[in-house]
């Protein structure tokens, strides 16, 4: 039946440089050789972080940690082209950006280890508390776009989130949002492809996710989320657009979750060795020290070393994050209204507690 | 002194503190143009502009979702819920993020904001709009509720509730919306959050009730030497009162018009169970709506209190 | 900056009947001559219902109305598509589609007038409770498609609802769904323009509602809401391709709401009489009335008739509706849970009531 | 009779009437080829196929508001929220939808369907995953609650849950899961709703808990001569069995985890308040969560009730 077709809309990719560590020249981002292996380096830091991170769980010293292997150049690289004044909700799974951020290592292994003092976040930084609740953040990042924009402040707002988050509510009535006010937001998804064991296939029959920036009249893009220059020039690009007036852009970064799901998760119950091995073929660390050694920048000497600062980073981070004055019981009444209620107080005294 | 109704009483308060505070926006379903579906918002848009009074589309989650990132990012939004049958949706919001970022962040970021819906039945309207559900909100810790019952301590406690620092939920009796007229001034005039009123003080029995439910106290208990109880904040309420008032008359019946398994007259009565029972004579009684959805239009009067159930229960408690 | 473009979404639109009551021939539905009149008559009993619920309404007869003039079309010809064995979920201004299928008028004007017994659909209509809360139905019949497939039932699942709903979580977590399952589902929007005061532009920054399929994997199609055939077509197809395995389609009917929101509201406070005199000039009722004359199956004697008719039976209904018993305090105990709880029965004997 | 922990328990339960009533399917996140984050639907997908073990995409509101769909149809879904603590998006489904399709229609369509969520803190998980919010659902007309306190009840109730004609929030003690191991007979063993049970008979005080609570009180109140009260369904509960334990004691103390104010602990003392106040030889204690929300690791245990904290309500009120 003929029918008149009254809008058309495209969805493009980006790449920019493959799995062998060879760029599109053309499309190389601005970057200079120091902030290439500071790229570099925040990469080999965040993954540092990861594995540290995984055996201070199995050694039961911090408590269920979500991997982010094979997801840092989708989470350092969108992080890297951010300023310090732009305000960012991660979710869970958001690691390599509090890396890329400066964000204080020894509380993200404090907040992990179950102590909530970890997510107070440092002066002259704007992330977020960690979302636990996937996709309920959303909101929240369009609603500060709304008042940064009312405050005419030039900084941007980013959210990240998982593919899961994408079929969530929230996610729907805050990009919807975003739109219709057209927001100086970006929202990154790290598309890793699984959510728990719910393959990316069943999570939505969309073909790719960038294209459900189409229902809310904005810009989705697909870029690799494995090449670390895609990713940065996908959110320079789209952060440029979000402080000039352009509006929200949604950013898919197509990737892949290494590990399980969390450390509470056996992957192997539901998806195949396989399909593992052939992504991790695709490691983004890997193809940028290829793209580095080609250049002239890499040398097993610097390697050697960059791996020897890395560690102590780590080291005197896990130090002083397990060096902290333990909490008190009194701390979990502190800070849920700015002042106690009396009944907080009976019971903070433990009057309560006796049941008196 | 200017008598009002508490639209009136509301919007003023609203007026005011937004000249006030310009840390103030209102965001909600047809608040601009339209001026709310009760007029509330009625003229502030011409006032305010688009900026702070916002139109949104029709998406309660989204709402309180975007007002909980204004009030991080360091506003005071004030989100209208259009009846309270609709902020079920919000939940999610309300509980895991409003009241929360404080005590999640330990301090480092908090959620000034205030969530005002209509509530209430006995206006004739669709399924939906008469819900009283108060009661869920406080038991959410980190979120206060309140509760005005007339246009005085409507207008003053919004006024305190836009100036607190945490997540308050507004409930404005929809039945009372233009029924009670009142000496409400301009200016400056809080009502401090926390606090409830003795609105008619007496001996022989104490009535707890608010909101909708207090003009039909203070009416059907006329012949009565009680002491009437305003709460007007339900969370964190003023136990001190309402356990310095049973001391004194011994008896208790709580009024509300949800229903009443886990209303708040249950937290009430337990309180008083808990610390007062000693000075008991008799039950406690509770005077609320039935165990069952908010009936339509032909019945929804069999299921609100009204004076005889009300004196029914004093009556009894009076042979204590 | 060059990027690949991955996929491409068109949108396209229905028109076959324009406002002089000229169609596309070569677009024509199947109806037999019976069925355009049935269509025509359907389309007139309609519009009789909502202005005699108008009057009623500010007789005090009845409560809150919420009137459907201008949009007869886009309910009854889509409902004049249904099977009397679908599974229908309406939102709270489908009565074109209540009257399309036989629902009993008595019982629409005694919900309207705040009668939960109003909504006792007779056995052998599928047709859902009123849906008050907006969007909100949507999952619910998503969940009904997925038990109609799971028993092997040969029908299809239509659910109705209005621009502003789209923007709900609701829609969005049930659209994803029915996209994941390739369920046999139509959903079919009264794009109307409005939700109460907030005009479409606001609603959402997409184009065209039927875009936001684009989503979720499926189609959806923009039909011009007025024209009757090009609604009926649109459903018809869709409906086909949900009872043979092809999955759900969205048709966003592009029409508009003549009226104020509901008896409640006042339209003028926010939108211009000149929108809404251009938009009665594409009357749906008067355009198949056009077409029906020029076919030669319409005369003056033939509307006169039809008008007496259905005035006849609107006046029928209103006093079944009118006469029916009152219904008693007891009714609101008796179904809440199929047994009442001994606090219930309490409560209905009224021992609580008296606070005892 | 083979002994099974509570995980066994529940799992056997859905297989064995999955192969019961061909209306059963169950939907939810990860249930499928995982068998849920607990396990507890493990095997389901290999017996019953995709058609009845149905892994959904990550939306809870559409989860429970299919499962509404399903029900009207007259299939009885199973939904599982993965985590209590993300049960607050499907609220809206809960309140406005499943609990009203019954009354809404007066009867013609209803709604037949099992909510099932693990809650409870204590397992040293990420936030929210240890959320107690019973209270909200017993606030629900038209919504059922249960919550088993071991594999036993949990099995029993469960098939009363899943034969029941209306909706039921079954909320499974996570703490428990595998926990308590205990005899768990095969096949039909129905415990039916509504009704608590006495887990141990006692003179001196009655001890009111359930769900993750019962085991520490049992643990806790070995010395002392009080009658345990496991409630088991908490909506609608059963009156008559806490009444009659009460008149014999003449002493209450209640134990949750949920923040005390609005916990179903306010439901009980206030029913007693009401109708037992003159057996009452002291105060109704609440032995409860405080008013925060529900720590991370390091700080939950001085979160939940202990044995200390039971004992000394016992005490404290024994001396009366
Ligand atoms: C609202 C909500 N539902 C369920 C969960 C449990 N859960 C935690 S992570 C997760 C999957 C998230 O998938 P995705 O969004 O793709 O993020 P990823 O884990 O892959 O980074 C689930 C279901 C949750 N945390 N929040
Ligand atoms: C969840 C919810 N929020 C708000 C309302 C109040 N309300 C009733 S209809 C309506 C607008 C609906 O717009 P639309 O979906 O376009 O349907 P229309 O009224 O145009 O048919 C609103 C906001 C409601 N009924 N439900
Ligand atoms: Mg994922
Ligand atoms: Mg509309």
């Amino acid at each position: 039946m003929p029918r008149s077709v009254i809008e058309t809309f495209p969805v493009t990719r980006l790449d920019i440089l493959d799995a062998e560590g060879n760029a599109d020249e053309s499309l190389l981002p601005p970057l200079s050789r120091e902030d290439t292996l500071r790229l570099y380096e925040l990469l080999v830091l965040s993954r540092a972080f990861d594995g540290r991170a995984l055996s201070l769980q199995r050694e039961g010293r911090i408590g269920t940690y979500p991997s982010i292997l094979g997801q840092e150049a989708a989470q350092v690289g969108s992080a890297f082209a951010l300023e310090k004044s732009d305000w960012v909700f991660p979710s869970f799974r958001e690691t390599g950006m509090h890396v890329a951020m400066g964000y204080p290592l020894d509380l993200l292994f404090r907040y992990w280890a179950g102590d909530e003092r970890g997510l107070v976040t440092p002066e002259g930084l704007n992330i977020l508390p960690v979302c636990v609740s996937v996709g309920t953040h959303i909101p929240h990042a369009v609603g500060a776009a709304m008042a940064a924009r009312y405050r005419k402040d030039p900084i941007a707002v980013v959210a990240y989130f998982g593919d899961g988050a994408t079929s969530k509510g929230d996610f729907h009535e805050g990009f919807n949002m975003a739109g219709v006010y057209r927001l100086p937001v970006v929202f990154i998804c790290q598309n890793n492809q699984w959510a728990i064991s719910v393959p990316r296939g069943l999570q939505t029959a969309a073909a790719t996710i960038a294209q459900k920036a189409i229902a809310y009249g904005f810009e989705g893009v697909q870029v690799d989320g494995n090449d670390v220059f895609a990713v940065y020039d996908a959110t320079r690009q789209a952060l440029e657009r979000a402080r000039s007036g352009g509006g929200p852009t949604f950013i898919e970064c197509f990737t892949y979750r290494i590990s399980h799901h969390t450390t509470a998760d056996d992957a192997d119950r539901y998806r195949s060795v396989d399909e593992v091995e052939e992504w991790k073929k695709r490691d983004p660390i890997e193809r940028l020290r290829r793209f580095l050694e080609k250049s002239g920048f890499w040398t097993i000497k610097y390697q050697r070393e960059l791996e020897q600062r890395t560690r102590e980073t780590i080291d005197q981070a896990v130090r002083e994050a397990e060096s902290a004055a333990p909490a008190e019981r009194r701390e979990i009444f502190l800070s849920v209204f700015e002042k106690r209620t009396p009944r907080q107080i009976r019971e903070m005294k433990g009057v309560d507690d006796a049941g008196a | 002194m200017p008598v009002r109704n508490m639209v009136q009483a509301i919007n003023l308060a609203l007026r005011e503190e937004m000249e006030r505070d310009d840390r103030i926006v209102l965001l909600g379903e047809d608040v601009g143009k339209d001026g709310g579906v009760f007029r509330i918002t009625e003229g502030l848009l011409e006032m305010f502009g688009e900026e702070r009074i916002i139109d949104t589309p029709l998406a309660e989650s989204g709402i309180v979702g975007a007002a909980v990132g204004m009030a991080l990012y360091g506003l005071r939004p004030v989100a209208e819920i259009q009846f309270l049958g609709f902020i079920y949706p919000a939940f999610d919001q309300i509980f895991s993020h409003a009241a929360r970022y404080r005590s999640r962040s330990r301090g480092r970021f908090s959620c000034p904001l205030v969530i005002r819906a209509p509530y209430g039945a006995g206006i004739k309207a669709p399924e939906l709009h008469e819900e009283s559900c108060e009661a869920f909100f406080c038991h959410m810790p980190g979120v206060k509720v309140v509760v005005p019952s007339g246009p005085y301590v409507a207008k003053g406690l919004l006024i305190s509730a836009l100036r607190d620092p945490d997540p308050v939920i507004f409930l404005e009796p929809t039945r009372l919306y233009r029924m009670i007229r009142e000496d409400v001034p301009d200016g400056d005039h809080a009502v401090p959050l926390g606090q409830a009123r003795i609105v008619r003080e007496g001996n022989d029995v104490t009535v707890i009730a608010w909101g909708s439910m207090l003009e039909r106290v203070v009416k059907s208990l006329e012949p009565y030497d009680a002491e009437i109880v305003d709460l007007l904040t339900l969370s964190p309420f003023d136990e001190e009162t309402v356990l310095r008032s049973v001391a004194k008359t011994g008896r208790v019946v709580i009024v509300h018009e949800a229903p009443r398994t886990c209303g708040f007259g249950a937290e009430l009565a337990a309180t008083i169970a808990e610390e007062a029972i000693l000075s008991l004579r008799g039950p406690v009684f509770r005077v609320a709506g039935p165990d069952v959805p908010v009936p339509l239009a032909k019945l929804v009067e069999h299921y609100l209190p009204d004076a005889a159930r009300i004196r029914a229960a004093v009556e009894e408690l009076l042979r204590y």
